[in-house]
């Protein structure tokens, strides 16, 4: 039976060790653990803060329906999900996804699918919110979020 | 029906949630998106850009093409930009 | 100019948080951190433990080559590498991979190919010890592996 | 030449480690190979399945048609399994 993801919506800032952690404690049927971690970036020094704004409810249920078809697809032990919301600082975690598996390919191709999903299908947006006195400006989605997810349909 | 928006369709419609009796003749979400932008300037402004709006009914993702049917919710968004 | 990657083999275990930490704290131009964690396995509660036996120096040698070939490939602000040798209690950790990034495909790719590399050219050996008085063995390299590993030559 | 072994190689030779006398003879990897081969059971054992035997020579993975050259280190052993 497929095991049952960790789907959680956050103010709060994550603690990517603690769930990792929490998918390998105690068990010896876990080979390879992939975590990925996404953070606020800031290269030119002009944002304050992100500002990410959600959907609740299709949040955590898109997220489910997400990682639900991750594990039927990939043989895991374990895949925990995490997503913040909120006003975000430059430096700052944004999303995390573990995932756990006997064998890395397993491990890798679930938690890069679950992030290429993740991009175009779960109800975040972002804000970014200049130092300056400017006004703030909704981030773009990418083209390219889109075919990294299209790159799953004929795997 | 409750209509909610988010993000910079939110900022255009100017609230992030409405109750909207609906005529009957809208029978599908491209019926809504037409009837909404018939309400007010800033509705119209909203939904000008129509191919940058994705749906979801029920907090799921759908078409424009999608019935309503008996539908509790529907909301209005940018792609999504998360992660 | 690419990161200077930080390769440890060791004998004790790694804090996987520790490690990424240091290639993101204090700065903001990171996005996107993979960690790669492989663990001693033991499904049929046989093993008692693994024994990894190592080329010191070539191990050192060969880990770096792979790092500064990933550094080159693709556009990562920072890469570690710690692989344990000695006796591996099942559950326990083996080996760490942390690539971090602007973006999230450079540090997926990376670790991704990282792993790979490593298993078929990186001088480490397994031995298991059984839990019962049985003769220890050496653990087969696997053809998947060599698979895996040629992925990489058409991207 | 320092000769080093690792894993069954190792096993089955006897030694980590051993110095070893060139004939002018040995040129390449595969020359060394068949030489050990003649010195004892050991080293004949450990080579016999000679396709399941990599070659690192000063460090470095080559195939057994390399030149030996000036190397002061060659070291033989299993296909790697660490990770």
């Amino acid at each position: 039976m497929p095991v049952q993801p960790t789907i959680r919506v956050q103010k709060d800032d994550f603690d990517a060790l603690a769930e990792s952690k929490s998918l390998t404690e105690g068990r010896q049927d876990v080979g390879a653990v992939v975590t990925f971690t996404g953070l606020c970036r800031d290269e030119a020094g002009t944002l304050s803060a992100l500002e990410l704004e959600h959907y609740p409810g299709m949040a955590e249920a898109e997220l489910s329906r997400i990682a639900t078809e991750a594990v039927a697809r990939w043989p895991l032990t374990g895949l925990s999900v995490i997503h913040r919301y909120g006003k975000i600082k430059p430096g700052e975690n944004i999303v995390l996804v573990v995932a756990s598996s006997a064998h890395r390919r397993a491990a890798f191709e679930a938690a890069d699918f679950l992030m290429d999903f993740l991009k175009t299908r779960a109800p975040f947006w972002k804000k970014e919110h200049p130092v300056s006195g400017r006004a703030s400006v909704w981030v773009e989605a990418k083209a390219a979020d889109d075919t990294d997810a299209a790159r799953w349909k004929n795997t | 029906m409750i209509i909610r928006y988010f993000a910079w369709v939110r900022e255009r419609v100017g609230t992030d949630e409405e109750t909207i009796e609906l005529p009957e003749t809208v029978q599908t979400v491209a019926d809504l998106i037409g009837h909404l932008k018939t309400l007010d300037a800033n509705h119209a402004a909203a939904f000008a850009e129509e191919d940058a709006i994705r749906v979801a009914v029920d907090q799921l993702h759908v078409e424009t093409d999608a019935k309503i049917g008996s539908a509790r919710e529907i909301a209005f968004f940018p792609p999504m930009t998360g992660g």
